[in-house]
């Protein structure tokens, strides 16, 4: 659409700065939420960095993650940093960039509740996810396997509380999200169950076949950011070690 | 057998019926004439509770109505009600309409109830209306059912509040004819009405009433030709 | 993917969804009528503290968003009170309770439309005030309502796709999650639209023909 | 962090969140009034082609979920039209669209109540259709629809909170954003309850003393 | 002044007027009377194509009105009209019910307007309720300010639909004083009544209607004290 056209319009005019439009979705602590009426995490921080390296401007537009990749193939909006694990299914209608963080997932459980160490404990029980999330594929995979039931969420807090509340038994976060959430909030009564179930990685989206050069200049600044050790700080100011 | 002394009644800071004293006899025909507003039909609401009095007393066979005592629904069966805009029920039948009543209260079983309901229909000229829905009877037809449905309730008054003022003209003759018939099988009945011929002919005594009060009471044929108090001379000047 | 297969594919998933929100919209309405009913009459009574507290009810319920009802039923109150409630109870209670409030206002027009003369009518043939509501006054009030109720079933059954928040899985919630995995919108929300629109015409075209042949 | 702290941290957000609620609300109210006006004109007129139209409105957009029709405009539309708008645009759009087709029935069932009587009169003097119905036909009827009208501005209220998924941050979309940095869901959620409470209290309020000052 | 011919309305497949003629002369009182549902307020309605007509003609002043061509907000400027339930703007006082129309259509300023009101207002015996909303009033006067409502128009014929039919009794003969003072002033006037005193009293000619036909048409004194139709007879003994 209309994005496209705006962005070429600024490329043979060398000079000004192209301007994107970039969502996020704002509710994924640490990689982007708000505090004190700004929007800050990893992804936002990392998104800053290489901007000015790369010398583009955005105008960052937060919205409900299921609007992100509807609004990415409208052409709404021209790229998308939100967590977001890059997966075969994605790739089918986003191009995506070089994983810029490694995650995984975890599982998670009511805290006290030690019957569960790993997925083999959870025969026959019950998992909250949040749909369209890595999580949610990974209980889809293992449901005949484990002979599970999934209960789907429209957001992590409710995901959460359902298993607070004893109505699931575990759930499934990316393993950066949930350990910050128990370490920053003491009352989470939740715990997280073994070691870190898959590895996957978060990556930054475009329009398939559309912003090549959106996609490159990321790809570009994130590998100069690793060079000069900017990466590393932004990570240790959300994730200390 | 109604006896009523002082009746006062409050609508809020309005006063409707301001000192209102009658007696009406078993058997006797009474009609209250008089301008609109003036309380006639409050009066008549307060027989049968459908208004609380605010002041007075109100006896029916010596039982004083307004008691807390006193079964407001026991004393409903003895008083018969008919009203201007008939009420009958839309969504029963006209057959239903005479036998609800009958059928829940005095545990009448439903055939002998229909019994009853198709002689008082045909005493009201409605037989070929039994199992016809309100809605498709004019408005004479309606009216004579209301007065049949009151009927089976088997009263020993009549209450009527303008029984004919929501009628076409050429209707309200029908539906005199029946309260005539009434007033000579003996029931006792009260009956606010603007038909001066009808007053005239069945009443036995006439109240005129304005602005909350009694003005004037008398035999039809002395209240009617020979008023005594200005405001009856006016009132039926402007009527006759 | 053509279109006939993804057809196909989101088909089942998307009818057992609508059989969710159907049977939850059922259940919950058939609750929000005996609330309407009952703090309805309330409203309409003589007695001032029964009348407040129907105020209070639908004030309150109308006043707040169904997500936060549902918060409150299946999340908030277990844990206050300490029991247990499955997903299904709760959402079914959620917009019972919520369509609850408007039916209190739906029962209390259509009593209200009813002549007074027909209570009148009833009392004084010696009638309690109960059974001439009950027999009289309800069954007319109650042709009254079909639209407003007919509305009001439209609205809930729209409504049960914010139950997905508590992790119900109706057909709002059914498309998301076939969307989440095939990135299919627009034909997925498509057939969702098309669903809704076909039970909602069906229903306010039955409640019209009900509503012709009940006029009396 | 106690509740206090948590309020004092959290209001502003919030309080810009009911900002863009109550904006969006108004703007889409104004489309919905217009809307309503025209499409409920249409729907009582004598033209059949015009009275379909009307219908087929009516029933399209109430047969439909607002979510779907969001998406549609901000999504869908833009892509098979070729043209750009911004999200509180749309949302306008969506929600104003939406109401509408609520506030056709609402003027339909406004115009009807107004005795027919009225519209003789006027004829009967020699005034235009259109001008009985502007100058006396309509002031009536407005009046009879306040009830109505303050109820589907609480149902807009409320269901602009559906616009988060299409970007726009009303006070559902900031609490949710709130809870997300701070896991208090249940303060955070009530605060929220009371927020849509008091605008809705005030509304109604407002709305019945108004309804009394107008009663002629 | 209206020429009526082979006049047929139908609703749907119901006949309401199955060929009616008739003729109104400058200046002539003509009254219409009938049983309930025999057409007459239909007929009162074609006149001014509040309905439109099935078959026949009808000319005013020589005018086909039913003819495409004619203009019908012209037309009913030239007539005007009484309703039954007065139907006066309630959003709007006495005054400006009165006023309304005359602003809007003769483009007569505001000021003039209000003196013609409250000219008419004083012929009709309501100087002091100009500033009064209607609902304030009592029936009578809400019809007296309805007759001067249509005045303001200067119609040249005045129809009247039972315009005493929704009155309490003791108002009815005030209206019927300004509909007198009307026909006196030389006014052409269609009336539908039930009120047989005015027909009889005022009339130039009375219409007695059934079933969608004229069944006879008369000098008022013949029709009443000696009708030639059986159902004349009939329907007169009823209402007299
Ligand atoms: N429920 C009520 N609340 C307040 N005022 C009332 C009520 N019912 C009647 N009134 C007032 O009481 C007065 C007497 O009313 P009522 O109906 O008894 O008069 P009426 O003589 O029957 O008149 P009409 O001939 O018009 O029927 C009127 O001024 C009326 O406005
Ligand atoms: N708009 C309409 N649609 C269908 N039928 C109608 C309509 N208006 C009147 N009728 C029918 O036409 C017949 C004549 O009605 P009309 O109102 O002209 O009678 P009327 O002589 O004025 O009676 P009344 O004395 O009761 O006013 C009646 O049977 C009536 O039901
Ligand atoms: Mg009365
Ligand atoms: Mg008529």
């Amino acid at each position: 659409g209309c994005a496209k056209k705006e962005s070429s319009a600024a490329n043979s005019n060398g000079k000004t700065k192209k301007k994107y439009i970039i969502s996020t979705d704002a509710t994924y602590a640490p990689f982007e939420y708000e505090e004190n009426g700004k929007y800050v995490g990893i992804d936002i921080d990392l998104l800053d960095a290489i901007a000015k390296l790369e010398g583009f401007e955005y105008e960052l537009k937060p919205m409900n993650f299921k609007g992100i990749i509807p609004a990415l193939q409208a052409g709404q909006i021209d790229g998308a940093i939100a967590g977001m694990s890059i997966t075969d299914e994605r790739k089918k209608v986003l191009d995506m960039s070089e994983g810029y963080y490694e995650s995984g997932l975890a599982l998670v459980v009511k805290e006290g509740n030690n019957t569960i160490k790993s997925l083999e404990d959870l025969k026959g029980k019950t998992f909250a996810v949040k749909k369209g999330t890595a999580g949610a594929k990974f209980a889809e995979d293992n449901k005949e396997k484990l002979g599970v039931t999934i209960k789907y969420f429209d957001n992590t807090p409710s995901m959460f509380q359902e298993v607070k509340n004893g109505n699931a038994d575990a759930t499934l976060e990316d393993y950066p999200v949930i350990a910050y959430m128990i370490k920053v909030d003491p009352n989470s009564g939740l715990q997280i169950a073994g070691e870190k179930l898959t590895k996957n990685y978060y990556g930054f989206a475009v329009k398939k076949g559309q912003n090549k050069e959106l996609l490159d200049a990321f790809n570009r600044g994130l590998k100069k950011l690793k060079e000069n050790g900017e990466y590393d700080r932004i990570i240790a100011k959300y994730i200390k070690k | 057998m109604i006896e009523a002394r002082g009746i006062k009644k409050k609508f809020g800071n309005l006063e409707v019926l301001k000192g209102i004293d009658f007696n009406v006899e078993k058997g006797e025909v009474l009609c209250i004439i008089g301008p609109s507003g003036s309380g006639k039909s409050t009066l008549l609401r307060c027989l049968n509770r459908l208004e609380e009095i605010t002041e007075g007393t109100i006896k029916i066979d010596g039982e004083d109505i307004h008691d807390r005592k006193t079964d407001v629904n026991k004393l409903r069966e003895k008083l018969g009600m008919v009203f201007q805009s008939f009420n009958l029920f839309p969504h029963l039948n006209v057959l239903n309409n005479i036998t609800f009543a009958p059928v829940e209260l005095k545990k009448m079983d439903k055939k002998q109830a229909e019994e009853k309901a198709r002689y008082l229909l045909r005493k009201v000229g409605l037989e070929d209306k039994a199992l016809v829905y309100p809605e498709k009877l004019s408005g004479g037809q309606k009216q004579r059912a209301a007065i049949a449905r009151a009927l089976a309730m088997e009263p020993e008054i009549m209450l009527f509040d303008e029984p004919t003022s929501a009628l076409d003209p050429e209707m309200v003759g029908e539906v005199l004819q029946v309260m005539k018939d009434l007033a000579r099988d003996g029931m006792t009945m009260v009956v606010v009405t603007h038909e001066m011929g009808f007053a005239r002919e069945v009443a036995d005594r006439v109240i005129f009433m304005d602005d909350g009060l009694i003005i004037e009471e008398a035999a039809p044929e002395q209240l009617f030709t020979a008023p005594q108090n200005p405001r009856t001379k006016d009132f039926l000047s402007k009527v006759l | 993917m053509d279109f006939i297969e993804l057809f196909r594919e989101s088909f089942p998933s998307l009818l057992s969804g609508l059989t969710v929100t159907l049977k939850i919209t059922a259940l919950a309405l058939v609750i929000a009528t005996l609330l309407g009913l009952l703090f309805g009459l309330m409203s309409i009574s003589n007695n001032k503290l029964l009348m407040f507290i129907a105020r209070i009810y639908v004030d309150l319920i109308r006043g707040t968003p169904l997500i936060v009802q549902a918060f409150f039923i299946y999340f908030g109150l277990p844990t206050a009170l300490d029991f247990k409630i499955n997903a299904f109870s709760a959402g079914v209670a959620a917009v019972g309770i919520n369509a609850g409030a408007y039916m209190v206002e739906i029962f209390r027009a259509g009593i209200m439309a009813v002549d007074k003369g027909q209570m009148e009518a009833a009392r004084s043939l010696g009638l309690s005030y109960r059974k001439s509501m009950a027999k009289i006054i309800l069954p007319q009030a109650v042709r009254k309502m079909i639209p407003a109720f007919i509305n009001q079933f439209i609205i809930s059954l729209k409504d049960t796709s914010i139950l997905s928040v508590i992790g119900i899985r109706e057909l709002t919630q059914s498309g998301e999650i076939i969307i989440a995995s095939n990135y299919r919108a627009f034909e997925t929300w498509g057939m969702i639209g098309i669903m809704y629109f076909v039970i909602i015409m069906l229903l306010s075209y039955t409640a019209r023909s009900l509503e012709r042949r009940l006029v009396i």
